[in-house]
């Protein structure tokens, strides 16, 4: 912990952190100054984000950064690896696209949203670091009340509603999260997830009971916020409720409990954890496939094109879910590739689906902010925002629906395919054809190839409705930072897609890092002493 | 310093029937607060509750021989009125504050 | 730490805590027994005002002689509570008496 | 050499396709120029790259691309390859050059050539892959351009549904034949293509065999248009001509057949591969050309018979013989020479006189000579007439239905099936050629025909040309090409066979003149009829209108899947927390059973006994809790003052098991709570007892009322179950001694529970306050825009009565009674604020060595502010106290995350703590902790936070005064 | 002790249950508390039950582990606390908001049609 | 004067809080006692924004024999009250309002005898009208005392003596 370079583990927690409470001090009608601000943050956590990933692919385990100076099973210990990594650079991505996408407008739909969006940050990126179990929670919690605070952000019926419900479930999800941990704590008597992977071969019967019914209950929360069926039906309301921006930030919220439990299963209930090892696989695997199809179905089903994102990330997640819980190895990689992927390519259509119904519908009352007495109308300078010009506008969006709608059927060839193929291969054991494929991996290969048709059909009529039927009246204004939010948004789903390859390796090299906890543990707990 | 039997003799039962007496005084709060009937009579009962509850922390302290519950009792006499008072002008007003 | 107390500490003690209590129960029953809201008002201030000192008279005693200096601070409680109780029982009757009146009661007060 | 032109003829038109779309929009001659260009290079490129095809070789070259799923980017060029590749690039140039003429001057050419250009290279690249999975992504990528092709007139609604019907189709089928070659891949060990072709035999023996073949053909059927996948194609007619006579003639159709021949040698010459391709050859060679009859729309009949020539080769490729397969291939090359020239030809006379109807067309023979010559020739090519290839290859097909070499039960009635196909083919083909260019001059056409511009119909011509020529010396023009593809295939396998014009009178020959004869008389007896066949679909089968049974099928998808995810999903509130519960609850238990679970034997018996104070005092917070839920819907303010029980008696249980600071704590935030629940009270309206539950509904209610408590027990039991199952057993060595051990030590403070917040775990804390200010911010946020419901807006009922009784006083004004009764409160409470400061420094000065702590102090202090508010008014606080809780809330922030910044400077770990004793002279020693000032940034954040919350909703009273100021009507108590 | 404590998280986190699938959002809220007042607990019996042993160091010296009640869950209650209020409190003025745009205190912000 | 009375405008709040921080923080040291100087001079300032009526105590003597005679009451009406609920007092009881016309005007005074009669139990304090000075008791035994009498003789002079 020399060097003064280690500290910028922690700087994705601390940056937003102290930003956001530094622009609580600034009056509220600065908007030019806290949207650079904020903009400024959001690129310095990307910067960050990198870094930690090259140093995280450069070194050899997993790099841990004790907070308060407290060893680790005894302090909180922050840990980057090539999993955490990954996700900051997810998460920071998506931050900064979603945040630039708000300064066209939504920033002044109610107050103090930039700090808001910060914090929500520096939740989600909390989360990812952090090894420790309680300090999850907490850092769930931050992530959770700010994206309650996105989630009603501008106000309004819809949103209010679907906020109530949102929020309702996540309390009890939380609750659920205190019985968790604290059964896991009375029981090894850790907090620590690297202490917990080395204690937990030694548990006795009794004690790995009361310990599984802990993890149960973890299991639960973590399925909740990814929206696992059938505890996932909260996800698509709220989700299309929500202001665009923020609901292509809330993407990754789901992602975060998939995050976590990944992390969690494969660290320790791996092969080496003894009687608990494989504990919940089956439950990951037929709740993964059951929500593929009910995400399908729902896409399927869905009439408005933000329903129909909240419902692909249900899909995407219950992919990934789906994956994890088939055991095989190359499926994690194949994975967490499409995770990042699909989490993007859902997010743009988050975007995409506010700006086309904008078009489409102007009057459409349910995105519509109520405004009272007390508020001028954030909105009313709208007629004065110069707008890009019609075809170029028509082609981007265009463009950007393609890529987003290919993404998420799975189709070449795009990161989407590339991510699917990996997990099919992974899957049907093409890496080592002499294994048996157990009848459960054929169903999840059914289930992904008959889901990507099942996006594919809804995706199609949605794009066609949107771009070819003729429009009356003016096309959709698209405001610069819009038009530049979804293009980093594409621009990150073709990276992702050009460079598959290095991605992908990175992937397997991350499914490979997990499937061998010990070296995160020995990372973690190398120092013991202080 | 091993304990003097006839004092905690004393001590352990005289204290543990004050704290059951209290206990039973606030299990007759708590048929009040329930029963009511009107809402001036459930917030009475609060209030009594409130410091009986009080009563007990001090008792615990002295059974266990700790001064570390006197914050939690002087929080209670000093701030648990607010909710009551809050209760108490709801009745009165239809609101806390106006 | 209990150990330390001489024998008339220790019944000192007791003594003031059991008659702390017994009043608060008397104050409790009040609750109970009395008939109507009017008068089930006039018992809490039993266990705030007589049961309140005694007790706290009882853990000053205890912590005075235990730790062998003089403990005042749970006076404070005591003092505390006698300021603060009254502030909840006036606008308590001033809302049943409004109360009543509104709803033309027969026990209602007259107005002033 | 060999690899830069096989990299030249696949990235050409890629390269054309960037080119063209960042052409300007309208630059037709660019565009078409480039396209043009890119194909006739590629086409030099391939031609180049004989010597490396001929005589069975191929060649290779590849790049890295996903090497961890050992995958490649493989480009493969043999003989098959090569003449798939020559008809791609080769029509493709073709069709720039028509479609130059053909875009209207309006259309985008950009776009339209940079699509034609991609699809060219997708379909270069289904050609050269080298590797099944890039074979599935140039696939699926043909699907997706055709979609764009098809709907590039997007205005149509016959456009937009004919491309979203074939990119379902196909795509639906590319998803198969992903599976397909996964599984393949699986059963060899990898998706290389040259590997895959050894290892037939391998394939063929698998287990994995049957669905493999199954999924792989689904994807080519699909693709080639097989009954029953077949309805896409004539939808798909509302493309743009140029596109129908390249992709739905000569190359996207012919993907599904080029697959079928390239994995001829591994899947082929089974029982299953002949059911399979032949059922589905015959039924679609026949089921189109009956249609094709029928049609009165041009390209509505070319597409039909395309179906049907497309059911022709594949009918040959079931039938599992060597010879056949030479005929499939020589009739694809045959089929997408004259249908790409009759399509052009199509498209001219749309073109020039603006209709595709038969019956409206006639005579045009006079208007556009040599347009009619050309596509005379091309029809009678398509219909089998001599001298011109369409008769070669059909002459094959008969050859190889007549031999029925093979006993199998299908090959007996090959010969009829053949000849009844030919007649057809005759009947449709005479009946284009009759009804467009013979007859009287039709007088009311949308525009006077004429011949189209000269370069036009030059590819018309060249395809023309193509077709005479390869019929009159077949051997010559074709016979090396279709050599070097044959062997390709078959390597040494390949059959011998004869290429020309003359196999002297045969059992063949026979029936192709006979086909004719029928034909002819057919057309003679049938024609008219059919012109003024009312329904216009094809007789006997005008009710099996595949297109419309998908139609339905999509709708019934909608509505199906609406059906489910209504009855699989939950969309109220109060369902998905039972579903969570129960989820919970069930998998709690079954993790319980899958351990060892628990022997009561090793449940500790309580030490202490049972205390009969600590079970009343229970018993206490048992009823309070029941009867809040019980009084929760009717009485809400009783409920709140139940709750305050249960919240009591939680406090008192921490304060009697050693957890003082929790007891504090847990009796602040009750307090909190209880006026946060009053202040939000005040704006829910009494809930309506009499709202009637109609009677019928009456026992469902009753029935989710019995199951929600059996599910509330269960529940409460888990909890009390687990609870006591650890809780009567000794706890094992964790964690907790180091802290304990440490605390005095390492962290400068006795209170081992407020040194854990502030010091080993204070980036918890600082999560925590951090939650506490977010909630802070969106209540802020929220109650701005806060609109109460009509019926609450008004002032509370009791102020109301009371101040139209101050009214009816002489001596009073409203508001004076209020006035007098809060006169002595708030003068307690008034002088109550600096003792409550007092307490509230106290908490805080002492938490680090005794019970207290930031958090307890902030909630004092805040609660001092509330006591204000309630003892003045807000709009009395206002006045007198600026309390900005948006600054406290970020000052919190910035001072706790600036303190763990702090450790920064000494180089130490974000939150490190650092303490000292410092010995004062006279003060004695005072413990100085940077954990202290953290605390204080927790004391500033919770005061901002929690009075905003209150004062926020405090302050919506003033709502009333500010709708009276605006000049809103008020409601008064009469 | 134990099994009289198990009971009473039993029952808070059963009355709170109930309360939770009700219909009015109001209940909901009371619900939410109750069910907090049960996990708290339940939080702080994980640590298993101690009579007179609150973990604050009797002096600097006395830092025997076994002479306190385990110290970790308490200060997870303490923060679960904080975090409980701050989130009751949002759910409340949501819960008003909800009531006044939708104009019922359904949680589904419509009467359920009969 | 006025710059010590700026200093410190609520001598007596002063006092007590720093009696109230010496007590807390029992036993006393010269660091806690330094503290509650400090307490007792900076805290009191936080009233400066509520603007409170200043609160003068004029005579000691009288405070005092008003603690006396509360104390004294107090336990009596606490025996009386106990008695009354245990159902040991014999006859008819009458519980009702009684009106008590007051001479106390200032918002000390009336605030001190509102927590006075309200603390005792068996008198509650209900509404008080300051244009006529007439104070609406609730007494829980009617017949104990001539309740108006009682009240103006044991406390209202004492009061007024202390708070003019
Ligand atoms: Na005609
Ligand atoms: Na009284």
């Amino acid at each position: 912990m020399s060097l003064p370079a280690d500290h910028l583990i922690v700087a994705p927690v601390v940056l937003p952190l102290a930003v956001s409470g530094a622009l609580l001090l600034l009056d509220e009608r600065r908007h030019a100054l806290k949207a650079g601000v904020s903009v400024a943050t959001a690129l310095a956590l990307l910067a960050i984000a990198v870094w930690l990933l090259l140093a995280a692919a450069a070194a050899p385990g997993a790099l841990a950064y004790r907070l308060g100076d407290w060893p680790a099973p005894y302090g909180i210990v922050l840990v980057v690896d090539r999993l955490s990594a990954g996700m900051l650079v997810l998460a920071s991505v998506l931050g900064l696209c979603a945040l630039v996408y708000a300064l066209s407008r939504w920033n002044r739909a109610g107050p103090r949203f930039h700090a808001l969006f910060l914090l929500l940050l520096m939740g989600v990126n909390g989360a990812f670091l952090t090894g420790d179990l309680f300090n999850l929670f907490v850092f769930f919690e931050v992530m959770l009340a700010a994206s309650y605070g996105l989630v009603l952000h501008g106000s309004g019926a819809a949103r209010i509603r679907a906020g109530l419900a949102y929020i309702a479930v996540n309390l009890v999800a939380s609750l659920f999260f205190l019985i968790g941990v604290s059964l896991v704590y009375a029981n090894t008597g850790t907090l620590s997830m690297a202490d917990l992977a080395r204690r937990l071969p030694l548990l006795g019967p009794a004690e790995r009971s009361l310990f599984e019914v802990g993890a149960a209950f973890l299991g639960v929360t973590f399925l909740i916020k990814s929206s696992l069926w059938p505890l996932g039906f909260w996800l698509p309301p709220a989700y299309a409720a929500a202001s665009a921006p923020a609901a292509a930030i809330l993407s990754i919220l789901s992602k975060v409990g998939v995050y976590v439990v990944v992390r969690l299963s494969l660290l320790l209930f791996g092969a080496e954890s003894g009687a608990s090892a494989g504990f919940g696989a089956q439950w990951l695997l037929a709740g993964g496939i059951a929500t593929l199809a009910f995400g399908t179905f729902g896409l399927l089903a869905a009439r408005d094109l933000a329903r129909a994102a909240g419902f692909a990330v249900m899909i995407s997640s219950g992919t990934v879910l789906a994956a994890l819980g088939s055991g095989s190895a190359a499926a994690v990689s194949g994975a967490l590739f499409y995770l990042a992927g699909s989490t993007l390519a859902a997010a743009t259509l988050f975007l995409l689906a506010e700006i086309l119904q904008r078009g489409r519908d102007p009057a459409a009352s349910a995105t519509e902010a109520v405004f009272d007495d007390e508020d001028l109308d954030p909105f009313e300078d709208d007629d004065t925002v110069v707008a890009l010009d019609i075809p170029a506008i028509v082609a981007l969006l265009g463009a950007a629906y393609l890529v987003c709608a290919l993404m998420l059927a799975g189709l070449p060839p795009l990161a989407g395919f590339i991510g699917k193929l990996a997990i099919l291969s992974g899957l049907a054991g093409a890496a080592a054809p002499a294994g048996p494929v157990a009848a459960s991996s054929w169903l999840l290969v059914g289930a992904l190839l008959l889901s990507g048709l099942g996006t594919l059909i809804p995706l199609l009529r949605f794009g066609i409705f949107n771009f070819w039927v003729p429009l009356e009246g003016p096309s959709p204004a698209l405001r610069t930072a819009e038009a530049a939010a979804l293009a980093g948004l594409v621009a990150g789903c073709l990276a992702l897609s050009l460079w598959g390859g290095p991605a992908l390796a990175y992937a397997e090299a991350t499914a490979r890092w997990l499937a061998s906890p010990a070296g995160y543990v020995d990372a973690v707990l190398r120092e013991t002493a202080r | 310093m091993s304990p003097l039997p006839l004092t905690s003799l004393i001590l352990s039962w005289g204290l543990a029937l004050a704290a059951v007496l209290l206990v039973l005084a606030m299990t007759l709060c708590a048929w009040r607060m329930l029963r009511g009937p009107r809402a001036q009579d459930r917030v009475l009962a609060l209030d009594a509750l409130y410091v009986n509850g009080l009563l007990l922390i001090l008792v615990l302290g002295m059974r266990q021989g700790s001064g570390l519950a006197f914050e939690a009792a002087l929080i209670i006499g000093l701030v648990g009125f607010t909710a009551t008072v809050a209760l108490a002008k709801f009745l009165m007003q239809g609101e806390v504050i106006r | 730490m209990s150990a330390d107390l001489p024998v008339w500490a220790a019944c000192l003690v007791v003594g003031l805590a059991l008659a702390g209590a017994a009043v608060s129960f008397v104050g409790a029953l009040g609750l109970v027994r009395l008939s109507h809201f009017y008068e089930r008002v006039h018992a809490p201030s039993l266990c705030a005002t007589l049961g309140l000192f005694l007790v706290v008279a009882a853990s000053s005693l205890f912590f005075s002689v235990a730790e062998g200096r003089v403990v005042l601070r749970d006076g404070l409680i005591a003092l505390f509570v006698i300021v603060t109780t009254p502030v909840t029982l006036l606008l308590l009757g001033r809302a049943a008496a409004y109360r009543d009146r509104a709803e033309g009661h027969p026990g209602a007060p007259p107005e002033p | 050499m060999t690899d830069e032109l096989l990299v030249a003829a696949a990235v050409l038109p890629f390269a054309g396709a960037l080119g063209a779309a960042l052409l300007p929009r309208r630059a037709r001659d660019a565009a078409a120029g480039l396209a043009g260009l890119s194909a006739l290079v590629g086409l030099g490129c391939v031609l180049a790259l004989i010597p490396a095809v001929a005589s069975g070789r191929s060649a290779a070259v590849s790049f890295s691309w996903l090497p961890s799923l050992g995958l490649a980017v493989t480009l493969r060029i043999d003989g098959l390859a090569w003449l798939f590749s020559l008809l791609v690039l080769g029509i493709g140039a073709l069709v720039a050059l028509y479609a130059r003429y053909y875009m209207a001057p309006g259309d985008s050419a950009s776009r339209f050539f940079s699509l034609l250009l991609a699809f060219m290279g997708a379909m270069q690249g289904v050609v050269l892959a080298g590797d099944l999975i890039q074979l599935v992504v140039f696939w699926e990528l043909t699907s997706l351009l055709s979609f764009l092709l098809v709907g590039y007139w997007s205005g149509k609604p016959q456009a937009r549904e004919g491309a979203r019907m074939a990119l379902t189709v196909t795509a639906a089928g590319g998803l198969c034949l992903l599976a397909g070659m996964i599984l393949i891949g699986r059963i060899v060990g990898s998706t290389d293509l040259a590997t895959v072709l050894a290892s037939g035999d391998r394939i063929r023996e698998s287990p994995l065999y049957l669905p493999a073949l199954v999924l792989v053909l689904a994807g080519a059927l699909t693709k080639s248009a097989q009954v029953p996948f077949h309805f896409w194609l004539p939808r798909a007619m509302a493309a743009p001509t140029p596109v129908s006579a390249y992709l739905h003639s000569a190359t996207l159709v012919k993907a599904g057949i080029f697959l079928m021949i390239r994995l001829y040698p591994v899947l082929a010459e089974t029982d299953a591969w002949y059911i399979l391709v032949g059922t589905a050859g015959v039924a679609t060679m026949l089921f189109g050309a009956w249609c094709a009859v029928f049609q009165h729309d041009l390209k509505g009949l070319l597409a039909y018979s395309t179906i049907s020539h497309l059911g022709l080769i594949t009918l040959l490729l079931g039938l599992d013989s060597t010879l056949s397969v030479v005929a499939a291939i020589f009739h694809t090359v045959n089929h997408a020479t004259f249908k790409a020239s009759l399509f052009m030809a199509a498209g001219i006379i749309d073109h020039e006189t603006g209709t595709r109807d038969l019956r409206r067309l006639s005579g045009l023979r006079r208007a556009m000579p040599v347009t009619a010559t050309l596509a005379m020739v091309a029809a009678a090519a398509m219909a089998g007439v001599p001298l011109l290839n369409g008769f070669l290859s059909k002459e094959m097909f008969l050859a190889e239905a007549v031999a029925g070499t093979h006993d199998r039960a299908l090959n007996a009635g090959l010969p009829l099936v053949a000849a009844v196909a030919s007649a057809l083919s005759v009947l449709y083909s005479l009946r284009f050629i009759r009804q467009t260019f013979f007859g009287p001059p039709a007088l009311d056409l949308p525009r006077a025909p004429h011949e189209p511009p000269r370069w036009m119909r030059f590819p018309v011509e060249a395809l023309v040309v193509a077709c005479v020529a390869v019929g009159l010396a077949p051997g010559l023009i074709i016979g090396t090409a279709l050599e070097i593809a044959v062997v390709a295939v078959f390597g040494e396998r390949a059959p011998a066979y004869s290429l020309s014009l003359w196999h002297g009178f045969n059992l063949p020959l026979a029936l192709s003149l006979a086909a004719l004869v029928v034909g002819v008389g057919l057309y003679r007896l049938l024609g008219p009829r059919i012109d003024t066949n009312p329904r216009g679909g094809p007789w006997l089968l005008d009710r099996l209108d595949a297109a419309r049974l998908f139609d339905r099928a999509m709708v019934g998808l909608e509505r199906g899947a609406r059906w489910l995810e209504d009855r699989l999903g939950a969309a109220r509130l109060q369902d998905q927390l039972r579903i969570l519960l129960l989820v919970a609850l069930v998998l709690a238990l079954t993790a319980l059973l899958h351990g060892a679970g628990i022997a009561p034997a090793t449940l500790r018996l309580p030490e202490a006994g049972l205390d009969p104070a600590f079970a009343l005092l229970w018993l206490v917070g048992g009823a309070s809790a029941v009867a809040a839920a019980a009084a929760a819907k009717y009485q809400r303010l009783a409920a709140i003052i139940f709750a305050g029980g249960a919240g009591l008696v939680s406090c008192i249980t921490f304060a009697w098991l050693s957890a003082p600071d929790l007891a504090a704590t847990q009796i602040l935030i009750e307090v909190v709570t209880t006026v946060l629940l009053l202040l939000g009270l005040r704006w829910l309206p009494k809930r309506d007892r009499s709202i009637p539950i109609p009677a019928s509904e009456k026992p469902r209610a009753r029935r989710r009322r019995a199951a929600d408590l059996a599910l509330a027990v269960a529940f409460g039991a888990c909890l009390a179950g687990l609870s006591y199952a650890v809780m009567a057993r000794p706890a094992g060595e964790g964690i907790a001694r180091f802290f304990v051990e440490n605390v005095y030590s390492g962290g400068g403070g006795r209170n081992v529970v407020n040194v854990l917040l502030v010091d080993f775990r204070a980036f918890d804390t600082l999560g925590e306050i951090t939650v506490l200010g977010i909630v802070g911010l969106t209540v802020l946020a929220l109650l701005r825009r806060f609109r109460p419901a009509a019926d609450s807006l008004d002032r509370p009922a009791p102020q109301r009565r009371l101040a139209a009784w101050e009214r009816a006083q002489p001596d009073r004004n409203p508001g004076d009674s209020m006035a007098d009764a809060m006169r002595v409160p708030a003068t307690v409470m008034t002088w109550l604020f600096p003792v409550l400061v007092v307490l509230a420094l106290h908490l805080f000065l002492r938490g680090h060595d005794l019970p207290g702590g930031g958090f307890a102090a902030g909630i004092a202090l805040s609660i001092a502010f509330v006591l204000q508010y309630m003892a003045h008014g807000a709009r009395w606080v206002d006045e007198r106290l600026a309390i900005r809780p948006v600054t406290w809330i970020g000052c919190g922030l910035l001072v706790a995350a600036g303190v763990g910044a702090g450790s920064w400077l000494f180089g130490r770990p974000f939150l490190t703590t650092a303490f000292a004793y410092a010995e004062i002279p006279g003060l004695g020693k005072i413990p100085l902790a940077s954990a202290l000032l953290f605390d204080l940034g927790v004391v500033v954040l919770v005061v901002g936070a929690t009075v905003l919350m209150l004062v926020a909703l405090a302050r919506q009273s003033l709502r009333r005064a500010r709708a009276e100021a605006a000049g809103l009507p008020q409601r008064e108590e009469a | 002790m134990e099994a009289v404590l198990a009971a009473g998280i039993g029952g808070l986190a059963a009355a709170g249950v109930w309360l939770i699938l009700r219909p009015r959002s109001f209940q909901v809220a009371i619900g939410l508390t109750l069910l907090g007042y049960a996990v708290n607990l339940f939080v702080f019996a994980m640590g298993r039950l101690r009579v007179g042993a609150p973990p604050v160091l009797a002096s600097p010296e006395a830092n025997d582990p076994t002479l306190y009640a385990d110290p970790l869950p308490q200060a997870l209650v303490l923060t679960a606390l904080v975090i409980s209020f701050a989130l009751t409190a949002l759910f409340l003025v949501v819960l008003l908001a909800a009531r006044g745009i939708a104009g019922s205190d359904h949680v589904d912000g419509r009467e359920p049609d009969r | 004067m006025r710059r010590l009375a700026r200093l410190l405008p609520h001598p007596l709040l002063s006092f007590g809080l720093a009696l109230m921080w010496l007590l807390l923080n029992a036993p006393v040291t010269p660091g806690t006692g330094l503290l509650a100087l400090a307490v007792g001079l900076l805290v009191p300032l936080s009233l400066r924004a509520l603007r409170p009526e200043p609160l003068r105590v004029r005579a000691p003597r009288a405070l005092l024999v008003l603690a006396g005679r509360v104390a004294a009451d107090v336990v009596q009406s606490n025996i009386a009250v106990g008695r009354v609920i245990l159902g040991l007092r014999p006859g008819e009881r009458r519980s009702g309002f009684v009106h008590v016309p007051l001479a106390i005007t200032s918002r000390a005074g009336l605030t001190a005898l509102a927590i006075i009669l309200t603390s005792a139990p068996g008198t509650l304090w209900v509404q008080h009208d300051p244009r006529t000075g007439r104070l609406l008791l609730h007494v829980l035994d009617l017949d104990e005392a001539d309740w108006p009498a009682r009240i103006k003789a044991r406390y209202e002079g004492l009061l007024l003596e202390i708070f003019p």
